[in-house]
């Protein structure tokens, strides 16, 4: 009876996190703010993540959450890297507009 | 062993020159140079004495595309390396007192050529041979940038890139052929037996003869040459014109028609027309240049024209004719290029109406040069009487009519030549060329040695003929099936 | 009744993330990507990985959200810092991520994968069994995650070190 | 013998490698009799060799495998038999005599060393060329000649006019020698060699007047039609003019011209073969006869008169062989070398008296200042007249005689023309030699005999000219007709396929032969009276008007030549050259470059440098990656 | 294996020597460590085992086999070239040598982890510790805003690409259960055709990879970076870190994803085509050398995936041997092109003008790493062309080889462009002194390109 409504079915999770990727995506077309970009690409690892315990815990091996450790611990080295190039960055320029950035072209 | 010591001695002479400064460049070059002719002369008594089997020579090189280090030695092929060891020395020759720059660059480059040269002319494995073809390109290419004319960086730099851009093409067919190859090898002794199916060899064929008829130069791939000879240092057009050329039409005969029968005799009629057009549309163009330089380049892709349509011509006497016509013809330009350069030398001008009246400044100068150019037009008892004859008869055997759309070189080579031998030479003294001082011991030893080559050769062409007999005869008999 | 539960939390994540896309002032962004995160934890605790989500959150909304908030701070970006881009490329940037959205989907919507209630009936989220793993089998990554650490650790301080020029 | 048949055309050589090599080093004027005797010496080796070698006798030399290919072995081989007897001796004897000549002609000219050098050198292509055995040996002596022609005719080099005629000759040579070289092929194709003998062997198993034969006798008379000046190629020799006097007499006259009739009748089996070209070579012999004739009636260099009446001689002799009277025509090529030569020389004094003069309107009245030349060149013009028993006239009747037999036209053409050919050699006569000087009065103060060396040739030949006609007598004079029999073991094979007309009764022929002497005499007879009683001059340039202008500009033909033939030719160098070759071919292969270069250009701008457009690219990359996918 | 863990530990004793501040000391020790882990790895060659660490197999992580071996040995090889290039580069930076010192061996590390992953969890690890390494280094010139730009930019992008990269291998994990290659190629060859979301995954992690190795579309990243960035770092950039991503991409596919192969090569020839195409093209029109290299980086790119998509064939020696000419001849050039820009102060082109007057040696060295980039015999970048172009014709692509062999003429120009400028433009006369140690780089590595041009027997076919 309520058993149905007990049942996620995995493809959910699947198109959930798709489509947060694919918002992070957007985000990172969407905006000219270093930092924010920055938030989005973020977003995108997350909606990694999520997928990722989804799978595991479906399937029952661990393996998957694991990983979102190691995405975890990439994840905030990146950060800490492209928050001190953006810092260098903006020591120089002052902003974060990556669309100043185009001294290198052609 | 002797074949290696052949191949490599200009190698060592190229580093030897390059080290041993500048001073004596010329003098060491031309030693060396003569010492590797007598090598050759030494080889060439071998060979009448016991045939090709002494020359061969195989070591593997690479193993996992099976590449052989496999030099040979048949008639053929001698009688290349004797042209290029024979005309090297003179080539040297025709640079002494010029004062060249760099000299020792320049003497060494101009042996490095000789050894690539060589190299094409021996190797038997098809990549081996592929990569002297291309090693060949490097140091004429230096030669003609370094000591070239004014406007020669665009042109050399066309010159390379049409020039590599055929002979990519060929690398990409030799690859095919390895992989068509049953147990997979360049070999030249495994590629005469491979069967590839017709279609496969139709494009082949292209894949090859582009390579080889924008080296020959054939119409309408011939853009690269006027300008090139015209820019080059005159060893470099010597170089181009007397010996690489050469490259082309040999290779025609030993890499394309036996390795791709079928695809010759489906575009060999079409090759050979192109080549009937270029003879006749090249001594047309020549009648009328005005720069001697041009006129010559243009001379001679007419005569190549006609070697390469006396290969595609399929019969004994056309590659007979071939191949004594590449020794003249080899012979004759060096001549002709080394006068327009004694002309340069001391008027400063190798245009034809700026020209005339050296006659009787330069008597001695005037009856070379009139040796060499009658040789050109292939009056009888020169060199080039001899090929033209065997490969007009061999284009006749072919087809009557292209045979007589080719024998029209024979009046306007009369023409053009001896057009541009009385703008240049003949007229009133001392109107257009004030002073003309007649030969220097140099100039008089290269070309009375070239001289007495076109005549000996007119007069008594056997031995070469004899040389090439048999191989050309096993080759043909590869092709006409 | 769990499906009722992924629902409320999808919803909330989805919203928090367009917000962080959309909103002008990047402290809203920072503040709902905070917001977007804690949903996503309670989505591991739905899928009992209870130490991830616990961990997710110490890790992100802890320290690299706080590390963002500081860097927003300290280079005190507001609402008129932040330049939008031009109407038609903000047009073309969400038609671009809906395509790949959609193709994404069209790509893998014909795959069928089973469904299960929550909590999943396992203890493989578990702190001592992630760990156990951890420290067997996935000890090689784990010691190679170190240098990954350093040199960002190295990178980190050599170019954010003020010096003078 | 065989050592005296190598020797005939090695002394030349010798000669030209001495001259050519050591000339500097020699004393002035030795050169001169080095070439001189050394051509005296191969002809007294001709002697010898004549003296003991019957007239059916023949002599093969090898002397060594020139070429071979495949099955064909092509030897550097000479062949002496009694057709080459003849030809040896017209070409050593009157060679040396014209060498001897130029000794004097040549005196103090700056070339003096060259000249003779390349005398020698033609001497010995020409006796290659009538001793070759084989067509290639021939051909070598064929263009060799050539090749000497022009470096005579331009021997004086620092005229431009000189070069372009030396030049025009080796040209229109060359037209006609690839005529012979696929000839030469259509031979050897077909008869597997090249050997003279051999071929003539052959040719009666072909079918007679088969296209093969036509096609092959076709070719190699228009070799001939080059070398032996016929219409339409014969505007070479009056340019030929241009070299030294004796040249004109040697080469243009005597020997080298008359390649073409000796080629022939060296392979009259193969042309008898073939009728139809037989007719051709009669027609286009007769036709220039009559056109050279008529143009020598208003030129007014003395050379030139001379060198078209050559034309029309020529002519004469190739309509007899035409007629397939191949003895006759080698009579009448031997009395014409004499009796030409003679006149050239003749000529060659006149212009040596008087300084480098050639026009006859500035001459008259020499016969007292210089009676030798006067008296041999009159005897010689009355030969070629026909005047009766001289040489002349005994060769030309022979041919009118075989004219008659066959076809009725040709008779009457070629009696026209020898009508012409007696009024213009007098016309010639009359005005140079008598009356009184027209000239300037210190250039005819210093006309002056010329010197032994250049006399005595004139009088041998002189001799030869008025006694030449006894070695072919016609048979009314129940004498045999020595040429005739000695030529006949060559000529014998061809005469049986030659249809010949009904022998001529004798009274017939006498007839014939009284008119002609008569018709001769008549002619010279109008010219007397036209040129001496009258005082008639050739009007100026400017005042030639009608026929008589088309006529003196020789019918525009090398007018027409020029603008139908060399300027086309030339036009599409400059095209070719100029355009075809650089903006079509030549574009094309740069355009390639330049498409690469500006498409490099292009692309290059998607680097914008702007991050969100590298993202932007990236994400469209992937999107397209998936629908390819989606779709294939 | 144990090269990683002795890499890593030289990387360590580069941050200790900063605090004993023996910084003089450095590049020796270094030099001499590289040739001992040289050794090292050389001794791998011999017994392929299995890794035992702490009495636990590895295998399922890590795998040395020959591939591995060999392309450590390159890695190794041109890291030492690097290293001693960095001696002088480094010279006026004293107070960082150390740290970057480190870094680059830690780059080093992640690249030797790409040559013997066997899990994509390595793979993950090795591609970020590469990564994120270069945009430090990239960066690394604080106060050049170039720099700045150029570090900024590759993070931006590379992270993004990180992230497809993750989602791909999620997608992987979820349809094939695991993360370990074997277990994957497993799934791949049974049933991954018909698993669309592991196909996703594929393709999502070929996108990503495409990216690292800059191919087109996904290459916009390089030549702003390339040029932005240090030279030195520019160099390793081109070299090291190329190939190792290239070895890690045909590991991935000929270990991983050989059953899809058919899939996923539909795709990669219309990305070699353009990647040929777009990277010659451009380089044309070039005026900065950094920048012409790194186009030229590109149209290599293009030619090296030849080699990926003919591995059903192993064509890893070729590859290897392709990548071991590229690296040689890009090194060399940079060896006299980094002595060349400090003395003019210039990084176009023209900074080269005059060169064969004012130092001939130094322009025969460039004239022959251009000649052995642009293929021409004997140099070793012939046969590696040929050696490539040869393994595509055999799996059939003879079509796109023809394109890449009219790809490589258009190649040849620019090429001839820099040699051009030495040897025909009339340039200033600023002296160009190379130290030693940039001498002995290019001679080693002209030499090695001849001796290899000549004498391949030694690295073709070895694997």
């Amino acid at each position: 009876m309520e058993q149905a409504a007990h049942l996620v079915p995995l493809n959910w999770y699947l198109f959930l996190s798709t489509f947060l990727f694919c918002i992070g995506v957007m985000g990172v077309l969407f905006r000219r703010n270093a930092i924010i970009i920055l938030m989005c690409i973020e977003l995108m690892l997350n909606s990694v993540n999520l997928l990722l315990v989804a799978f595991s815990a479906y399937s029952g091996n661990s393996d998957g959450q694991v990983f979102v450790f190691f995405i975890m611990v990439v994840a905030a080295a990146e950060v800490a890297v492209g928050l001190a190039l953006l810092i260098s960055i903006y020591r120089n320029i002052g902003s974060t507009d990556i669309d100043v950035l185009n001294k290198l072209k052609w | 062993m002797m074949t290696i010591l052949l191949l490599f001695f200009p190698l060592i002479a190229s580093l030897a020159v390059l080290l041993g400064g500048s001073k004596l460049a010329a003098q060491l070059a031309l030693g060396l140079a003569v010492v590797e002719l007598a090598i050759t002369g030494y080889a060439v008594s071998v060979f009448q004495a016991s045939g090709p089997e002494a020359f061969y020579v195989f070591h593997s090189w690479i193993e996992s595309p099976k590449v052989s280090f496999h030099l040979g030695l048949d008639g053929l092929s001698l009688i290349m390396v004797l042209l290029t060891n024979f005309l090297t020395p003179i080539i040297i020759l025709s640079a002494f007192n010029r004062n060249t720059p760099h000299a020792a660059g320049y003497f060494s480059l101009i042996l490095l050529m000789q050894f690539a040269l060589v190299g094409v002319f021996m190797a038997m494995d098809g990549l081996l041979y592929y990569i002297f073809w291309e090693l060949a390109l490097i140091p004429i290419y230096f030669i003609a940038l370094r000591w070239g004319g004014t406007n020669r960086v665009a042109i050399t730099l066309k010159f390379f890139i049409y020039t590599l851009a055929g002979s990519l093409l060929m690398l990409f067919g030799f690859i095919m052929l390895y992989w068509y190859n049953p147990d997979q090898s360049f070999d030249i002794r495994e590629l005469y037996r491979i069967y590839i199916t017709d279609g496969n060899q139709s494009w082949l064929f292209w894949m090859f003869f582009l390579a080889f008829a924008i080296k020959i130069p054939i119409v309408p791939f011939h853009t690269w040459q006027a300008d090139t000879y015209r820019e080059s240092p005159t060893q470099g057009t010597m170089l181009l014109s007397g010996i690489m050329l050469k490259m082309g039409t040999y290779s025609l005969i030993r890499w394309l028609l036996p390795i791709l029968p079928m695809g010759v005799a489906k575009w060999g009629p079409l090759a050979i027309t192109l080549c009937v057009v270029g003879i006749v549309y090249a001594s047309i163009i020549a009648i009328k240049q005005r720069n001697l330089k041009n006129l010559l380049a243009y001379s001679s892709l007419a005569h190549v024209g006609l070697i390469a349509a006396g290969i595609f011509a399929l019969n004994i006497q056309g590659m007979q004719g071939s191949v004594v016509q590449m020794v003249a013809h080899g012979v004759n330009v060096v001549g002709l290029f080394f006068c327009a350069d004694i002309i340069f030398n001391r008027t400063n001008t190798n245009e034809t109406n700026e020209l005339g009246g050296i006659r009787s400044l330069a008597p001695q100068f005037t009856t070379m040069f009139m040796v060499i150019v009658l040789g050109s037009v292939a009056l009888p008892l020169t060199n080039g009487f001899i090929g033209e004859f065997l490969l007009l008869y061999g284009v006749y055997e072919y087809n009557t009519w292209l045979s007589v759309f080719a024998g029209l070189t024979i009046i306007l080579g009369a023409v053009y030549m001896l057009r541009m031998f009385k703008k240049v030479m003949l007229g009133e003294t001392g109107v257009r060329v004030p002073a003309f001082p007649d030969l220097y011991w140099n100039e008089k030893l290269a070309l009375g040695i070239l001289v007495i080559v076109i005549i000996a050769m007119g007069v008594y062409p056997k031995p070469i003929m004899d040389m090439a007999e048999p191989v050309l005869q096993t080759i043909l008999n590869k092709t006409v099936i | 009744m769990s499906q009722l539960l992924f629902f409320t939390l999808s919803a909330m994540t989805i919203l928090s993330a367009l917000v962080v896309v959309f909103t002008r002032k990047p402290m809203y962004s920072v503040l709902s990507l905070i917001v977007c995160f804690f949903t996503i934890a309670g989505h591991y605790i739905l899928l009992n990985a209870q130490f991830l989500a616990i961990t997710h959150v110490i890790v992100y909304a802890g320290a690299i959200m706080v590390l963002f908030l500081f860097t927003v701070m300290l280079l005190n970006l507001n609402a008129d810092s932040d330049v939008p881009k031009s109407g038609k490329l903000r047009i073309a940037a969400t038609i671009t991520a809906g395509m790949l959205f959609i193709t994404l989907l069209a790509s893998i919507k014909s795959t069928t994968l089973g469904e299960f209630a929550f909590p999943p009936a396992s203890d493989k989220g578990l702190v001592q069994h992630v760990g156990q793993q951890l420290f067997t089998d996935y000890l090689l990554p784990f010691e190679i995650s170190s240098i990954l650490f350093l040199s960002a650790m190295i990178g980190a301080v050599v170019l954010a070190k003020k010096e003078k020029h | 013998m065989t050592f005296l048949g190598l020797m005939i055309p090695l002394l030349p050589l010798m000669g030209f490698l001495v001259n050519g090599l050591l000339g500097k080093y020699l004393p002035k004027g030795s050169t001169g009799w080095i070439g001189s005797l050394s051509v005296l010496a191969s002809f007294i080796c001709v002697l010898m060799i004549f003296k003991d070698l019957g007239a059916a006798q023949a002599i093969q030399i090898d002397v060594f495998n020139w070429i071979s290919f495949g099955n064909i072995d092509i030897s550097f081989g000479l062949w002496i038999d009694s057709l080459t007897m003849v030809m040896l001796m017209v070409v050593t004897g009157v060679g040396f005599l014209i060498h001897l000549y130029s000794i004097g002609y040549m005196h103090g000219d700056e070339g003096f060393t060259r000249f003779f050098t390349y005398l020698n050198l033609f001497i010995f292509f020409m006796l290659l060329l009538v001793m070759g055995s084989n067509y290639l040996m021939m051909f070598i002596g064929w263009e060799g000649v050539g090749l000497c022609s022009y470096l005579l005719i331009g021997f004086w080099f620092k005229n431009e006019a000189y070069n372009d005629a030396a030049q025009k000759a080796f040209v229109m040579n060359r037209i006609g020698d690839l005529g012979f070289l696929l000839g030469m092929f259509f031979i050897l194709f077909h008869f597997g060699t090249l050997d003279i003998q051999a071929v003539e062997g052959l040719a009666p198993g072909l079918s007679a007047d088969s296209t093969l034969l036509i096609g092959i006798t076709l070719l190699l008379f228009v070799g001939a039609i080059g070398k032996s000046a016929q219409l339409p190629l014969y505007t070479w020799l009056p340019d030929a003019m241009a070299g030294p006097t004796p040249v004109s007499a040697l080469i243009h006259a005597a020997t080298m011209v008359t390649a073409g009739i000796y080629m022939i009748v060296r392979s009259n089996v193969l042309f008898a073969m073939a009728p139809t070209t037989l007719t051709v070579i009669l027609w286009i012999g007769v036709a220039t006869s009559v056109f050279a004739a008529v143009i020598g009636l208003k030129q007014n260099d003395i050379k030139k008169v001379l060198a078209y009446s050559t034309v029309s001689q020529l002519g004469l002799m190739f309509a007899a062989l035409g007629l397939g009277a191949f003895s006759s025509g080698v009579f009448h090529l031997v009395t014409h070398a004499f009796f030409k030569a003679l006149l050239f020389l003749g000529a060659g004094s006149v212009i040596h008296a008087l300084h480098g003069e050639q026009d006859i309107r500035n001459m008259g009245g020499l016969k007292k200042l210089i009676p030798v030349t006067y008296l041999t060149f009159i005897l010689a013009a009355l030969a070629i007249s026909g005047f009766p028993l001289l040489s002349g006239f005994f060769s030309k009747d022979e041919i009118l005689a075989h004219a008659f037999e066959q076809n009725k036209l040709v008779w009457i053409i070629l009696f026209i023309s020898s009508l012409l050919t007696a009024f213009y050699m007098f016309r010639l006569v009359f005005l140079t030699f008598f009356n009184s000087f027209r000239g300037t009065e210190e250039t005819k103060h210093h006309i002056h005999e010329s010197p032994w060396t250049m006399t005595l040739p004139l009088i041998i030949l002189c001799v030869l000219s008025v006694i030449g006609g006894l070695i072919g007598l016609p048979y009314v004079f129940n004498v045999s007709h020595l040429l005739g029999t000695y030529l006949s073991a060559v000529t014998e094979p061809s005469a049986s396929l030659i249809h010949h007309g009904e022998k001529l009764s004798h009274s017939l022929e006498i007839g014939l032969m009284t008119l002609a002497g008569l018709a001769a005499i008549g002619m010279i007879l109008y010219a007397r009276r036209k040129y001496i009683t009258l005082k008639a001059i050739p009007e100026a340039d400017s005042a030639i008007t009608g026929i008589p202008k088309l006529i003196y500009h020789k019918f525009y033909v090398d007018e027409i030549y020029e603008s139908w033939i060399v300027k086309p030719v030339f036009k599409m160098s400059e095209w070719f050259g100029t355009f075809f070759d650089k903006q079509v071919v030549d574009r094309v292969v740069n355009a390639t470059a330049g498409v690469m270069e500006s498409g490099g250009k292009t692309l290059r701008l998607f680097q914008t440098g702007n991050t969100g457009f590298y993202v932007f690219a990236m994400v469209i990359g992937m999107v397209v990656l998936f629908i390819i996918r989606l779709l294939i | 294996m144990y090269t990683l863990i002795y890499t890593c530990c030289l990387g360590l004793l580069c941050l200790v020597a900063e605090i004993l501040n023996l910084r003089k000391l450095l590049i020796p020790v270094i030099l001499a460590g590289l040739a001992a882990i040289f050794c090292v790895n050389y001794m791998d060659w011999q017994h392929v085992g299995p890794i035992i660490i702490g009495g636990m197999d590895m295998a399922h992580m890590i795998q040395v086999d020959q591939f591995t071996v060999a392309f450590n040995g390159l890695l190794i090889g041109a890291a030492a070239l690097l290293f001693t290039l960095s001696a002088d580069f480094y010279k006026d930076e004293q107070h960082h040598l150390s740290d970057y010192l480190a870094i680059l061996l830690f780059i080093l590390c992640g690249a030797m982890v790409l040559t013997s992953f066997s899990n994509l969890i390595m793979l993950f690890l090795g591609i970020e510790i590469v990564s994120i390494s270069l945009y430090i280094m990239a960066g690394s010139r604080k106060f050049d805003i170039r720099s700045n730009e150029a570090g900024f930019k590759y993070f931006l992008m590379g992270s993004f690409a990180s992230a497809i990269l993750l989602f791909g291998i999620t997608l992987i994990y979820g349809s094939s259960g695991s993360f370990e290659l074997s277990k994957i190629s497993g799934f791949a060859a049974s049933s991954g055709m018909n698993s669309p979301m592991f196909l996703v995954g594929a393709l999502l992690m070929v996108a990503a990879f495409l990216f690292k190795v800059a191919a087109v579309p996904f290459h916009f990243w390089s030549p702003d970076v390339y040029e932005g960035s240090p030279s030195l770092v520019t160099t390793m950039m081109a070299t090291l870190v190329k190939v190792s991503f290239f070895a890690a991409f045909y590991r991935l596919m000929s270990g991983g994803l050989l059953g899809i192969h058919d899939y996923t090569n539909d795709i990669l020839v219309i990305v070699a085509a353009a990647t040929m195409i777009v990277g010659n093209l451009i380089a044309l029109s070039q005026e900065n050398f950094k920048r012409l290299l790194a186009y030229s980086g590109i149209s290599h790119a293009g030619y090296m995936l030849l080699a990926i998509l003919s591995l059903k064939t192993d064509s890893s020696s070729a590859l290897f041997f392709y990548g071991a000419a590229y690296v040689l001849a890009t090194i060399g050039a940079f060896a006299v092109a980094i002595p060349v820009f400090k003395a003019t102060g210039k990084e176009t082109i023209d900074a080269f003008d005059g060169l064969g007057r004012k130092d001939p040696f130094l322009a025969a060295m460039l004239t022959m790493s251009m000649l052995s980039l642009a293929g021409i015999p004997p140099l070793a970048g012939f046969l590696g062309k040929y050696y490539i172009f040869s393994e595509a014709i055999k799996n059939g692509y003879a079509i796109l080889t023809v394109l890449a062999v009219l790809a490589s003429i258009v190649g040849v120009y620019y090429y001839f462009k820099v040699i051009l400028a030495m040897y025909t433009k009339q340039g200033d006369d600023t002296e160009v002194k190379p130290t030693l140690l940039y001498t002995i780089v290019m001679l080693v590595c002209v030499g090695l390109s001849l001796l290899l041009g000549v004498w391949p027997g030694g690295l073709m076919g070895i694997l």
